[in-house]
């Protein structure tokens, strides 16, 4: 990583505020994808507060979130984390070459009956 | 008309109705009509012709305290607005009024036949649509609408709101006119604009008081501009706040109370069209409030002294205004 | 020339900070009519103030600048320094350079600008100022208590005591409120109701005190010790002079569809029924929407049970008008609906209870007899969790839920937890918290007790969702100490819901003229220093009608304001507030705007002989009863002629400072 | 009614049925959908991050165009939904979303969010109304239970979606009961079946699948029915032996209005 | 409008003694900070702003006038708010007429816990205030041009 993603940018691409948060971890308690993740929403939200935005960077968890929108409803204080897990993955996805999947890995993964829909979802989450 | 109204008032006098009238008489020229007390005997000064414009409602205040029978008072229909108004604020004693209700087809503005380049006017006769012109030189005939008074052209209508009995025909001189179209035009400059316009009409005053002087809705024991106590005048007088805001506070101490007879802009000498500032407050109130018309009955309770929980803001006025 | 004297208040540093307060004492000093500027550090100490009672004498000064807090905190003060130095207090104007001025600016160059502009206004007012008198009035010796739970029941007998009348309006059937329906009380464990109920009776039977129940406040009027209240007591159908309370109406009326209030829905009762067994009134009601003499026009049976005859589907509503010095809010609180967070399954199993519900299901006269059991099925719930803070402490934009702590929630959840434990060794209890919250006296022992010595879990997170899964309750939640996902297969779901205004209060409070927050709490007159008085005089604040409380910090607030309603009520004659409007009958033009706009009827007309330049002889002109006046000026604005003016805030004052401001 | 349809990528292709049997049922029905011309894919998420402008575009196109007819804008498909309702709202509400958009798409008029999003569902209960529905169906599907699946898109963010109760929705359920078939009520219908993961980490989705499955079956169901072609896809294809059958709400609709027997009459 | 980098705006708030005034004195102790520009009248109730006093202020040069008055349905006299709401309508629509820009007045309900509120309102309305730059003399009116 050439250009140090700061927090001030992740926070100007989603529009959270992370302080808003009272760390009652209700993000995590109802995220299904909780198990798949190595930081949980609720870290996310005190990660980018105290700057640990590389670590994240580098986490499998923005990969892994459904965006299902569960933290964001159920959010007591309207952090929304599900915007900022997206930002750190954009944040990602934006350096040159960091796309986490382009067209060339869409065949690998195909089945017959995949809708287009999942694959139009696939580019536009991971795909610069 | 003269006649069968001079008549009619001295049938009631003979019958002990009253033994005075407020009515017009001749001034300096026979043009000039002036409100005029009048007894019996001196009624042959009375006049009722087209150019008894003066709205005389206001007249009747300082004769209150006077009056132990009853006064006639001759009231055309716009005029009847103002006194029921002044009915409403308690400033004339129903009771104390017998209130003849005179036709009127509309009044002259001689300074409008002036303008037609008519000089050295000697005498009108009316003639249905049409009026003849003696002037020194020889007669001109003038469609009678083109010379009305101004404040004629937005007639309320022939209706009487007050009266005891009504004498001679009355016409509505509107002709359907929209007398908001001004305020509305107004309305639509830029805020710039509108402080040049207003500051090139204002500028004209002399503060000569004749606007409040006639005003039925002025009539206050004493003046605020006349009270050295109120903070509103102000000792060092020349272009000091009553001075340059009079107009503004006139029209806010009237707002509500108004009922658009256009009196201030008629003998305003120097042709300032006050009756926009008036007009400006009733337009809004009917807008904001529901149509209001001051004066259509006594007891009324106005705009700005009542209240509904659910008026709009004051935002409003930026939310519709134009700033630019 | 008037004599003005300037005194700038240092405030310690808290003006001193950001304000030069000695270059505004030197600026002032060469305005116009000021003899006299100084600063001192503290001018409200009693140096302070003798400070300006030597001025007063040596200068003989006529007015008096203080330039220093807000005038809400010590305008009172200073004026009393100013009469005890032979000066009219209204001749006291405040600068308010420490609110308004040095604490929120930061330059001192800023500060200190506007601090001298503040000051400039307030000498050109009191230059205009003029002595004031204030009139007095009489008091009402009996004070109205709206509420009949252990906060207004407390205010009440304290107020009795002390000798004077006092009436409970209760919008219920019987007095007693939430705290009735409470099992235990923390961190003690007694029993709710066998403390409470003594208390129920010593109000029914105290000769002062006089019981409207089932009546509600209809409007009132007036002023600080002279209040008109108009009462609606509604129809109980039910004679209260002849009912003995013996109950045998409540066991044969046929009906059984109406849900019982007291233990929270979760059982029905009769269309005629005796709210619980302590009731205060003991006497029954009649439930028009489920009695079938009012459906149908038949049965009636209760009516030919009655042996004493009290039963009357004849009554009448019945309204109330009484006169009061002080009035006393207690309308206390309800939880809010836990079906807004139905990610917590409140509206889709019975086994998801709040925590009030909780209490009837662990009360001896609740619906299960006093043993815990699952409202589905009746079973013993051998897994319970519990959610703290739902719908407390939520952010403003959130969709749902209040911003406040609700205070009380922390302590008896640990409470039920507890109970649970001890009765039910077998229960496992699971608590999900974000903080405990426990200051209080013992309060903290007694949470560690629950997770020390009862092995309540106590799990340091928030659940995200509860499932229905048969007859279980799929906890799924986060532990953020163990940085995990939990998932706990629960029979019973309790939710600690936040607590919230009674949904009267609102009314009530726009009726009385009393402030109230965005949460609809009562707002007290001082957060500190008069917490439990309304900015509006004579009307006081008991209870969690102005913020959460617990059971002791309620009946120490209702004493408190019980206290000051005596220390109203003994007062003789109240000095009103001199600052009222008087009509200049010179100018006056009698037109009646001014009364139109009058919210008390303070105006009234009459034809006075006047002798003044403009006029001479018999006029009608408005006349301004101070006492019953507030001043609030509505009137002097209508005046075209500005006969009506203000003492305190007149047109001539304020066009000063605007002058001043403005310059 | 007419109604501008955007039908989305996938009901051209891998749901062709889901789009098909919704156009038939709307015309017995007397609902006009008029398809909109020259309509793009909506982008299939909705782009969270508020300086992504290029994404949101498509959707405006349609939105605008609806607007242009004076017509509100029909979706079937629930991320085609979520995606074009949740970028109205952005354009309703966020003046800088809506300059940047505007000044790139350099429109007549600027759109500014005027067009009423609505799902098929939304329309059977608002417009239709699920009692007229109910006399309008032909082959009531008695005693069969059935268990909506919600899943995520359709309901949140609640806020802006305003679909349905977030969290006890009743939509599809009164649907269900319309056609004549007995709603299931089970915990897993308004939680993600993780369709997003089911192409990269499908372990990752069959799991959340099961969950569903199991569930809504434990809860007597016999059959699952959805809106969105990707849960559709995921509850499938990612079920494991015992799954329930998963069809989409439009062909019990289709059915239950005796369609089928039509067309095989005809 | 020219400006000039000295200016500083003149606004005056005038508040309701029950209602902003407190909720001004709670920003205070609050320390939330507004621009100095910003002088407090304080006034029994809204009810009690005369038009004169806001004419005489845009007459002396005033930039912004703004009346914070208690919440309507709130207030501490029962009906003074919603006799200044309309009086104020009236009155801004006229000195809207009249050339003011309605931006320069505003009327605005905060209760007295609402400091912060109080403190956003005067931000706020300073900001307009310094965006619109030095106000047009109310007193020319009646000098004569030029």
């Amino acid at each position: 990583m050439s250009d140090k993603i700061t927090k001030e940018e992740i926070l100007r691409i989603c529009n959270v505020q992370p302080k808003k948060c009272m760390k009652c971890g209700k993000c995590s308690g109802t995220c299904p994808a909780y198990d798949e993740m190595d930081y949980h929403p609720h870290q996310f939200v005190y990660m980018v507060e105290h700057g640990q935005i590389e670590k994240l960077m580098a986490s499998q968890s923005i990969y892994k979130c459904l965006s299902c929108f569960a933290c964001l409803e159920r959010c007591p204080r309207n952090v929304e984390p599900a915007k900022l897990i997206e930002a750190v993955r954009l944040a990602v996805i934006r350096q040159q070459g960091k796309n986490h999947m382009t067209e060339n890995d869409v065949p690998a993964l195909l089945d017959e009956e995949l809708p287009q829909q999942a694959i139009v979802s696939s580019m536009r989450k991971y795909k610069k | 008309m003269q006649r069968e109204l001079m008549e009619r008032i001295r049938a009631l006098m003979d019958k002990g109705v009253a033994d005075q009238v407020l009515a017009w008489k001749r001034g300096e020229f026979f043009y000039d009509t002036e409100p005029a007390i009048l007894t019996k005997d001196e009624l042959g000064e009375m006049v009722y012709d087209s150019f008894c414009g003066p709205n005389l409602s206001k007249y009747l205040i300082k004769e209150m305290p006077k009056i132990e029978n009853k006064i006639l008072a001759l009231i055309k229909p716009c005029d009847s607005y103002s006194l029921n108004q002044l009915i409403t604020e308690h400033r004339i004693d129903r009771d104390k009024v017998y209130v003849i209700g005179v036709g009127c087809k509309g009044k002259i503005d001689v300074d409008k036949i002036r303008a037609k380049g008519v000089s050295g006017i000697t005498g009108v006769d009316e003639n249905g649509d049409k009026i003849t012109v003696h002037t020194l030189y020889g007669d001109t005939t003038l469609d009678r609408k083109d010379v009305l008074l101004g404040k004629c052209l937005f007639c309320k209508g022939k209706e009487h709101r007050i009266a005891d009995e009504t004498v001679g025909e009355s016409e509505d001189t509107s002709e359907g006119s929209d007398r908001f179209e001004m305020v509305k035009k107004l309305e639509q400059m830029t805020p710039d604009e509108r402080f040049s316009f207003w500051r090139k009409e204002l500028s004209k005053c002399i503060r000569c008081n004749a606007c409040r002087n006639v005003c039925p809705a002025c009539s206050c024991v004493k003046c605020v501009f006349d009270n050295p106590n109120t903070g509103v005048q102000n000792k060092a007088a020349a272009n000091e706040f009553e001075e340059n805001l009079f107009h503004i506070i006139r029209a806010y101490h009237v707002a509500g109370r108004c009922t658009d007879c256009g009196e201030c802009s008629r003998v305003c000498p120097q042709g300032i069209p006050l009756h926009l500032l008036n007009r400006k407050f009733i337009s809004d109130i009917n807008e904001l409030y529901g149509t209001y018309q001051a004066g259509e009955c006594a007891g009324q309770r106005h705009p700005l002294i009542d209240y509904t929980q659910e008026d709009s803001e004051p935002s409003i006025v930026h939310e519709r205004g134009n700033n630019g | 020339m008037q004599k003005i004297g300037v005194f700038v208040c240092w405030c310690g540093s808290n003006i001193a900070a950001t304000v030069d307060v000695k270059a505004v004492a030197n600026a002032m000093r060469s305005e116009p009519g000021v003899v006299y500027s100084t600063d001192y550090q503290y001018m409200c100490s009693e140096n302070g103030q003798n400070l300006i009672k030597d001025a007063i004498r040596d200068y003989k000064l006529d007015g008096v600048v203080v330039c220093s807090c807000s005038p809400r905190m010590h305008e009172a003060t200073f004026r009393k320094t100013a009469l005890s130095a032979g000066l009219n207090p209204y001749m006291v104007e405040i600068a308010n350079i420490r609110e308004q001025c040095s604490w929120i600016h930061k330059d001192m160059e800023e500060g200190t600008q506007k601090a001298m502009v503040l000051a400039r206004a307030a000498i050109a007012k009191v230059k205009k100022n003029a002595p004031l008198t204030a009139g007095t009035t009489p008091v009402t010796k009996r004070a109205l208590v709206i509420g009949g739970g252990i906060a207004g029941i407390q205010t009440a007998l304290d107020v009795a005591d002390a000798g004077y009348e006092v009436d409970i309006v209760e919008k219920s059937p019987t007095i007693g409120g939430r705290m009735a329906q409470l099992d235990k009380t923390f961190p003690t464990l007694d029993c709710s109701a066998c403390i409470l109920t003594p208390k129920m009776v010593e109000a029914n039977q105290h000769e002062n005190i006089h019981l409207i129940t089932y009546a509600e406040l209809e409007n009132v009027s007036g002023f600080v010790g002279n209040f008109t209240a108009r009462i609606k007591k509604k129809a109980r159908y039910v004679d209260e002079t002849k009912c003995t309370g013996c109950g045998i109406c409540t066991e044969k009326c046929p009906s059984r569809k109406g849900l019982n209030a007291f233990n929270m829905g979760l059982n029905t009762r009769g269309a005629v029924y005796i709210p619980f067994a302590q009731a205060i009134p003991n006497v029954a009601v009649i439930d028009t929407e489920n009695c079938l003499h009012f459906k149908t026009g038949k049965c009636g049976i209760c009516q030919k049970n009655c042996s004493a005859g009290a039963i009357n589907f004849e009554q009448k509503e019945e309204i109330l008008e009484r006169k009061y010095g002080a009035i006393i809010v207690a309308t206390g609180f309800r939880p809010i609906d836990a079906s807004a967070f139905d990610e917590y399954a409140y509206t889709q199993s019975k086994d998801v209870v709040t925590s009030l519900e909780l209490e009837r299901l662990m009360n001896a006269a609740g619906p299960t007899g006093g043993v815990l059991l699952r409202p589905s099925d009746g079973e013993h719930p051998k897994e319970i969790v519990f959610i703290q803070c739902v719908g407390s402490r939520c952010s403003k934009d959130a969709a749902k839920g209040k911003e406040y702590c609700s205070k009380i929630c922390c302590m008896y959840t640990a409470k039920h937890a507890m109970l649970i434990r001890e009765k039910y060794p077998d229960t496992n209890v699971h608590v999900f918290y974000i903080d405990v919250r426990t200051p209080g006296k013992n309060f903290d022992e007694f949470y560690r007790r629950a997770a020390e010595q009862y092995g309540v879990d106590y799990i340091k997170g928030m659940v995200g969702k509860v499932s229905v899964e048969g007859k279980k309750l799929h906890v799924q939640g986060s532990d953020l100490i163990s940085n995990e996902q939990v998932h706990i297969d629960a029979d019973l779901v309790v939710l600690a819901t936040a607590i919230e205004p009674d949904p009267t209060a609102r009314s009530i409070g726009t009726m009385l003229t009393a402030s109230m927050d965005t949460n609809d709490f009562f707002t007290e007159a001082h957060p500190k220093l008069r917490p439990v008085e309304s900015p509006t005089a004579g009307i006081f604040l008991s209870g969690v009608c102005q913020g959460p409380k617990d059971i002791p910090e309620t009946v120490a607030q209702a004493g408190a304001a019980a206290s000051k309603v005596i220390g109203l009520l003994s007062k003789k004659e109240l000095v009103g507030n001199p600052c009222v409007a008087h009509a200049n009958e010179l100018l006056c033009n009698g037109c009646s705007q001014c009364e139109k706009v009058c919210p008390y009827g303070a105006i009234t007309y009459e034809d006075k002989e006047v002798r003044g330049p403009e006029f001479r002889g018999t006029k009608r002109i408005a006349v301004v009863n101070e006492a019953i006046c507030q001043g609030c000026g509505a009137c002097t604005v209508t005046c075209p002629s500005t006969a009506m003016d203000l003492k305190g805030f007149s047109n001539n004052q304020i066009m000063e400072e605007v002058d001043a401001i403005c310059r | 009614m007419t109604y501008s349809y955007f039908p989305g990528c996938t009901l051209k292709n891998k749901a062709k049925d889901l789009d098909r049997y919704g156009r038939l049922s709307a015309a017995a029905l007397g609902v006009e959908l008029e398809e909109i011309e020259e309509w793009q894919c909506c982008g299939a998420v909705y782009p969270q991050a508020s300086d992504e402008i290029a994404t949101r575009l498509s959707s405006v196109r349609a939105l605008n165009a609806a607007k242009e007819k004076g017509q509100p804008l029909l979706t079937l498909c629930s991320a085609c939904h979520h995606v074009i309702k949740r970028v109205n709202h952005d354009l309703a509400t966020n003046a800088d979303i809506r300059t940047k958009v505007n000044n790139y798409l350099e429109l007549d008029t600027p759109y500014q969010g005027e067009t009423k999003v609505l799902h098929y569902l939304e329309m059977l209960r608002d417009e239709v109304g699920f009692d007229t529905l109910k006399k309008a169906v032909k082959n009531p599907m008695k005693g069969t239970k059935i268990a909506a699946y919600y899943g995520c898109l359709l309901l949140r963010p609640s806020g802006v979606m305003s679909f349905d109760d977030p969290e006890n929705p009743s939509i599809i359920e009164d649907f269900i009961r319309a056609i004549g078939a007995e709603p299931v009520i089970y915990s897993q219908r308004n939680e993600c079946c993780g369709g997003y993961m089911a192409m990269e980490d499908k372990g990752a989705a069959q799991d959340r699948v099961e969950k569903i499955h199991d569930s809504a079956r434990k809860a007597g169901a016999e059959l699952i029915i959805t809106a969105c072609p990707l849960c559709m896809y995921n509850l499938d294809v990612n079920g494991k032996e015992n799954k329930l059958p998963v069809k989409y709400f439009t062909e019990l609709l289709y059915r239950a209005l005796g369609l089928e027997e039509a067309k095989d009459n005809v | 409008m020219p400006m000039n980098q000295e200016w500083k705006p003149k606004i005056v708030a005038f508040c309701c003694n029950w209602c902003s005034y407190a909720g001004a004195d709670l920003a205070g102790s609050s320390r939330l900070s507004y621009p100095a520009d910003v002088k407090i009248i304080r006034i029994p109730c809204s009810c009690r702003l005369n038009p004169l006093f806001i004419l005489r202020a845009f007459q002396r040069g005033a930039d912004g006038v703004i009346l914070c008055g208690c919440h309507p349905g709130d207030c501490h006299y029962s009906t003074g708010n919603y006799y200044a709401r309309r009086r104020m309508t009236a009155l801004f629509g006229m000195l809207s007429y009249l050339g003011i820009d309605s931006r320069r007045t505003r009327v605005e309900w905060v209760s007295a816990a609402e400091g912060a509120k109080f403190a956003e309102t005067m931000n706020d309305f300073a900001k307009t205030i310094y965006a619109l730059g030095e106000n047009v003399k109310l007193e020319d009116l009646r000098c004569k041009e030029n």
